[in-house]
């Protein structure tokens, strides 16, 4: 079946065709095209997994057909079926799939429908050709690709201008990274005269040059690193250009869920473990990704704080979470960060289809109320399976063991520790922290206490259509075993062994000596969960402290609320009283908790308003204060950069305009000058 | 053999092919109205000579006398070019006809598509008269006729793609070769109907003869012309015809090849094939009426078309599976 | 036997003869025919080199230059008509809205 | 033997080009150019190109420069003939042509060529290159053949919308 592996991406390719041609014609039908055609890959990426796991494993190149060949310079588009390509193809094949299943239920009416379904199948075909390319042009044209279908995705619904706007924003900065990844292409390509994975690989020794650039001593490798991070932040949603993917939650959910959850941002991921053999002996770029992947984590999830749309705090909660697979990247555990950008999957796409089943439910509501979680609450009744998916996708992402997020959060904030990056373990510890609490406070807003939805819509609420509902089911099953079966023990479960011959060892591994011996000899005498010894124990203990505590705080704070009118209803039982003092304590809310936090919002997103004076809690304050760096550094540094490049090509644009003369003739002359240049060159040197 | 020697053998060949094709194309005419005239219940031409068989001579005397009238506005330079462009590539296309086993001129490689080529100039000579006239009617006539054998030499030689992938070769002989076994018309039908009637269209011959249509263009691109220039036109329309029905009659028929048991020379053969041919040609044009523009294009695009395409791909499909 | 020279000599000078006509006159269609010839210059030096190394692939290349041709030469035309239709233009210097 | 018919035959290209691009009647220049092509055709006959030959003239001639024709009679030639014909810029561009041509023919001089290779099959002689020249175009070169058939048919649509008589306005 492995060398059938060109089945996978054409499938897709049928849908689209099927899809954009008669899309108008199949109406609502086209979404069951897309989705068969969508589950006949999945159907032969399972068939292929199942060799790669229990069969032969190993490394295969489908070779197509040659694409480029001039001099020596030759691509070919050919597939690599390997242990990460499997594992890719596996979450991008599966959680599409699913995202596809949901999406009949969720766009159902709409004008769009088979528009939206070629899209997402001409994704899944980028995507596919992203994950299987066994070179760097063949990953960078699905790289494109998914770039493509993303923003034609956020800008799905281009009527609303903030739509095509946030799609053209993830556009604009995915280019920017685009760029680093073309550059670092070429250079790729001019060290080792290729540019198929497998041969880059075995030419390190030509990428471990020394050389000085601007008076840093680094490596080839550092630079061709550092460029391809680049990409990666791009489309990874990194600091600084993390900006796009908050706004691209102007899509449909489910593409938000697959798109900018699963799938397509983690493509960054993939792209630098792919080359970890370069980042091996690149010290320097693996630092850096480190200490971004570190500080967006934390900036992230401390603006996910206090976001009250349901889907921005899933947007930053991705974006840390990125964060985190970055910042294992960076300490050289890049098998915790593959892994983690698999649980990941499962449970923010559960998460994201979870808000989106909340959406739906609610659309009803008055526009501005849809994703607001003030005019949420108490949802839990209304729709079961939503509430209970959607907590088992929360508490996976807050660490709670034995579901998915804890074991590969623990093994990257294990990984950070135990090789040095101490700053980077803090950091990574109290955005732990922070995804715990807000994650729990969405939760409590959402689910719990009263019901603060538009009496419109309250009647209107229901429990989503089965074809919405399948899904939350199976990725909350692949939520709370995603983690273990693959993940136990820590640092020593399958998918350790199973991505050892993609991944590159890390060298700088070896010289905690001390802790592989601890660990491997733990692991003769079969003790379970001490791996890393009794610091790892600890490790262990602290990060399911910090899991339980951010829950803890954010039940104290939003949890308990709604228990507070429950008491008040059994002292007063006259019916107005209770109203009025559920509206006393709204006024309560509104006056201590829900105003500093619209302040804060505003803080976030609009420097020139007041700092809060009274901060209601500590945390409030640290958040206050991080979060007005961050929104500074956004406003002044990254759109003072964008200004700064504006005005500069406006003023030469000025100048250069007058050789637009219009006349073909004179652009031809100019051309024959060019010609005459290059001649004279060659005939002078 | 010296080079001089070959040199004098090509031109005696040459000559004596330009002098018959010359005096068959006129007497082409004269059977013509003949055959026209029989049809019609008519005599025909009967007083110059036996059954009026001196009227070509007669006829090409009057016009070598008749005055040469360059009409004043005209492009005189265009305007004497294009008789001469119509009548050249008629007459360089006999070079590589075989018409019998050993009697012809040449023997190229890219025979058929030379054929092709040169005869696709012709069009040349249409527009250019057309144009040079300085004539509503005869622009009209030559635009007409630009556009009609444009378009239908494209089925013509599209049409002549299925007796090649059969025979293999370009070269004429070799085609008239590969018939041995059974004449192209036979595994062929399609093939051939399309090719006769593209035949007439770029022969500009009935039903397809809009471009010097006389009810409607006063005889089309070549109204202002006179004396031996329009005598040119004449002779160039009827040597065409032999040109293509030379071209039928090879693909199709066998060429020079006769029927097994008959004991006749090949070259015999091959008059008599394209005798048939040319009173087929005659015979149509006394039958039928003509087309109208529109019709025309819709036949040539929608219909033979089509038609030669399927062809080609069954050819090849029964080439690939069974031969 | 001709050697290369000859026809790269010859293949420049038709280029440059295109590329005189190209720059220096203002109808439209003249300039057409001149890439027109340019198109050939090109064909004439792959021609020369196909002969030179006996490789068909020369020959390959100037049939797609000439069917690359016959696009420039349809699409060419159809801007020219369409020109010559609306304001009855034959001049390209007289065409410079795309002026910035 | 070959040689003197080079030379006959680039003398031709070359008159009928200058003509070409200095008359101010554009048939003449159509027609000057279509005279070049058949010398083109000859030469190409000449490297032992027959097929590509026959394609410059079933083609080139016969299709193409009869579409010049046709489009140039749907104009008005008359009005061209009498304007200005020289772009502004002329001499400068004649300035440029002439330096490239020095240039290029100092490059020329700077070649140095192996020995010609020879052809497997004999000039003229069937099967002769007809049948190499198919088996490469179709096996070799199949995609970019392909992608030609593509870009015709692209220009063939861009160049019916283009040239449509617009109905709205």
């Amino acid at each position: 079946m492995i060398s059938n592996a060109w089945l996978i991406p054409l499938f897709p390719v049928v849908g689209v065709l099927i899809n954009g041609f008669f899309g108008k014609r199949l109406g609502e039908k086209s979404g069951y095209v897309a989705t068969l055609m969508a589950g006949l890959s999945l159907l032969v990426v399972i068939l292929i997994a199942n060799e790669m796991i229990f069969g032969a494993g190993g490394k295969h190149t489908i070779h197509l057909w040659d694409w480029i060949s001039a001099g020596s310079f030759s691509v070919s588009l050919s597939f690599l079926i390997d242990p990460l390509s499997t594992i890719m193809l596996l979450v991008v094949s599966g959680v599409g799939f699913l995202v596809h299943l949901y999406s009949i239920g969720y766009m159902h009416g709409d004008p769009g429908f088979s528009r939206f379904f070629t899209y997402l199948n001409l994704f899944m075909l980028s995507m596919f050709l992203l994950v299987l390319g066994d070179n760097y042009l063949v990953m960078f044209v699905g790289w494109e690709g998914v770039g493509l279908c993303s923003y034609l995705l956020i800008g799905f619904w281009y009527e609303k201008k903030s739509a095509s706007d946030a799609g053209k924003k993830a556009f604009i900065v995915n280019r920017i990274g685009d760029a680093g990844f073309l550059l670092g292409m070429f250079l790729i390509w001019m060290l080792a005269d290729t540019l198929t994975y497998q041969e880059v690989s075995q030419s390190t020794s030509k990428f471990a040059v020394n050389i000085n650039v601007l008076g840093i001593e680094t490596t080839y490798a550092s630079i061709i690193g550092l460029l391809l991070f680049i990409g990666a932040m791009g489309k990874s949603a990194q600091i600084p250009l993390y900006v796009w993917l908050p706004d691209a939650m102007e899509g449909p959910t489910p593409v938000s869920a697959l798109i900018h959850a699963a799938t397509m941002v983690t493509a960054g991921v993939y792209m630098v473990a792919r080359t970890s053999p370069i980042y091996v002996d690149a010290a320097l770029a693996l630092e850096v990704i480190a200490v971004v992947g570190a500080l967006t984590a934390i900036f992230a999830a401390s603006i996910g704080l206090v976001q009250n749309d349901i889907k921005r705090v899933l947007a930053y909660s991705t974006v840390s979470q990125l964060g985190f697979m970055f910042m294992a990247l960076g300490v050289g555990a890049f098998t915790a960060g593959v892994f983690h950008l698999m649980t990941h999957a499962f449970f923010k796409g559960l998460l994201f289809l979870g808000s989106g089943s909340v959406i739906h439910a609610l659309h009803h509501a008055p526009e501005e109320q849809q994703q607001d979680m003030r005019y949420m609450g108490g949802l839990k009744s209304k729709m079961p399976i939503t509430y209970w998916t959607f907590l088992i996708g929360a508490i996976a992402i807050a660490g709670v063991p034995p579901f998915a997020g804890f074991w590969s959060k623990d093994e990257i904030l294990a990984n950070a520790f135990f090789s040095g990056h101490t700053f980077v373990w803090i950091v990574g510890s109290i955005a732990a922290l922070m995804t715990a609490f807000y994650m729990f406070r969405l939760i409590f807003m959402t689910f719990h206490g009263e019901m603060r939805v538009d009496s419109h819509a309250r009647e209107h609420i229901h429990e989503s259509p089965p074809a919405m509902t399948i899904p939350l089911i199976l990725l909350a099953v692949l939520s709370i075993f995603g983690g273990i079966i693959p993940g136990f023990p820590p640092e020593k479960g399958w998918i350790h062994d199973f991505l050892a011959p993609s991944l590159a060892k890390m060298s700088h591994v070896t010289h905690h000596s001390s802790f592989n011996l601890i660990s491997s000899a733990h692991a003769a005498s079969g003790e379970a969960g001490g791996h890393h010894g009794p610091e790892a124990m600890y490790l262990i203990i602290l990060a399911i402290f910090i899991a339980v505590g951010g829950i803890v705080i954010a039940w104290s704070m939003y949890g308990k609320k709604s228990k507070i009118p429950d008491k008040i209803q059994h002292k007063f039982p006259g019916l107005y009283k209770i109203l009025l003092n559920k509206y006393y304590i709204d006024e309560f809310y509104q006056k201590y908790i829900v105003e500093p936090i619209y302040r804060l919002m505003k803080f976030l997103w609009n420097f020139d308003s007041k700092v809060v004076d009274g901060a209601v809690n500590g945390s409030t304050l640290v958040t206050v204060l991080t979060s007005r760096v961050s929104s500074l550094f956004d406003l002044r540094t990254v759109d003072g950069a964008v200004n700064g490049v504006a005005n500069f090509v406006r003023f030469f644009s000025q100048v250069f305009k007058f050789l637009q003369s219009g006349m073909v003739q004179n652009y031809l002359l100019a051309m024959l000058l060019g010609v005459f240049l290059m001649l004279s060159a060659y005939l002078l040197q | 053999m010296n080079i001089a020697t070959e040199a004098l053998i090509a031109f005696i060949k040459i000559a004596v092919v330009l002098l018959v094709v010359s005096l068959v194309v006129a007497y082409l005419t004269y059977l013509e109205r003949k055959i026209i005239a029989h049809i019609q219940m008519r005599m025909g031409p009967m007083r110059v000579g036996w059954h009026g068989l001196l009227q070509p001579i007669a006829d090409g005397l009057k016009l070598f006398l008749k005055e040469d009238i360059i009409p004043s506005k005209s492009d005189k330079v265009v305007f004497v070019l294009a008789p001469i462009m119509v009548l050249v590539p008629a007459f360089v296309v006999y070079s590589v006809l075989p018409f019998s086993e050993n009697f012809y001129i040449t023997q190229v490689n890219i025979g058929l598509f030379l054929i092709l080529a040169i005869s696709s100039l012709g069009v040349f000579g249409v527009v250019m008269a057309g144009w040079a006239s300085n004539s509503k009617y005869s622009l009209l006539g030559a635009l007409r006729s630009a556009a009609q054998m444009l378009s239908y030499e494209i089925f013509l030689g599209f049409a002549l793609i299925g007796p090649l992938m059969l025979a293999g070769s370009l070269n004429m002989q070799k085609i008239v070769e590969a018939q041995s076994g059974g004449w192209f018309v036979f595994s062929q039908p399609l093939a051939f109907i399309v090719f006769f009637i593209a035949a007439l269209a770029e022969t500009n011959r009935v039903p397809f003869d809009l471009p010097e249509a006389e009810t409607e263009l006063v005889s089309g691109f070549h109204t202002e012309y006179s004396g031996m220039k329009f005598a040119f036109f004449f002779l160039a329309e009827y040597a065409n015809i032999m040109v293509v029905s030379t071209v039928g009659i090879t693909l199709f028929f066998g060429g020079w090849m006769g029927i097994p048991g008959i004991p006749l020379p090949g070259f015999v053969w091959f008059v008599l094939k394209l005798a048939t041919m040319i009173f087929v040609f005659i015979w149509l044009r006394a039958t039928l009426p003509r087309y109208r523009y529109d019709q025309l294009m819709r036949v040539g695009w929608k219909f033979m078309f089509p038609l030669v395409l399927i062809n080609i791909f069954l050819t090849g499909l029964i080439k690939y599976l069974f031969l | 036997m001709i050697p290369i020279s000859h026809f790269l000599t010859l293949g420049a000078v038709l280029f440059l003869i295109g590329a005189a006509g190209v720059l220096m006159r203002r109808n439209a269609i003249i300039i057409l025919l001149s890439i027109e010839l340019m198109l050939n210059a090109v064909n004439v030096t792959l021609i020369g080199f196909s002969r030179q190394w006996a490789d068909l692939s020369g020959q390959v290349f100037a049939i797609f230059v000439i069917a690359v041709a016959a696009c420039e030469a349809a699409v060419g035309l159809a801007i020219l008509i369409s020109l010559n239709r609306d304001k009855t233009i034959m001049n390209v210097d007289e065409v410079n809205l795309l002026k910035w | 033997m070959e040689l003197p018919f080079f030379y006959l035959f680039s003398a031709g290209i070359v008159i009928t080009s200058l003509f070409m691009i200095t008359r101010s009647n554009v048939i003449h220049a159509a027609l000057l150019l279509v005279l070049s092509f058949f010398f083109l055709a000859g030469l190409f006959v000449l490297a032992g190109a027959e097929f590509l030959a026959a394609v410059q003239v079933l083609i080139y001639s016969g299709g193409i420069m009869v579409l010049y024709l046709f489009s140039i009679m749907l104009m008005n030639v008359q009005v061209a003939v009498r304007i200005r014909q020289w772009h502004r810029q002329r001499f400068f561009a004649i300035l440029i042509v002439l330096i490239l041509g020095f240039e290029i023919w100092s490059v020329l001089g700077k070649g140095v060529f192996p020995a010609m290779k020879v052809w497997p099959w004999k000039l003229g002689a069937t099967p002769g290159n007809v049948e190499a020249l198919g088996s490469v175009l179709y096996t070799k070169f199949v995609f970019p053949f392909e992608v030609v058939s593509i870009l015709l048919l692209a220009a063939m649509i861009g160049a019916i919308v283009l040239a449509k008589k617009r109905i709205d306005s």
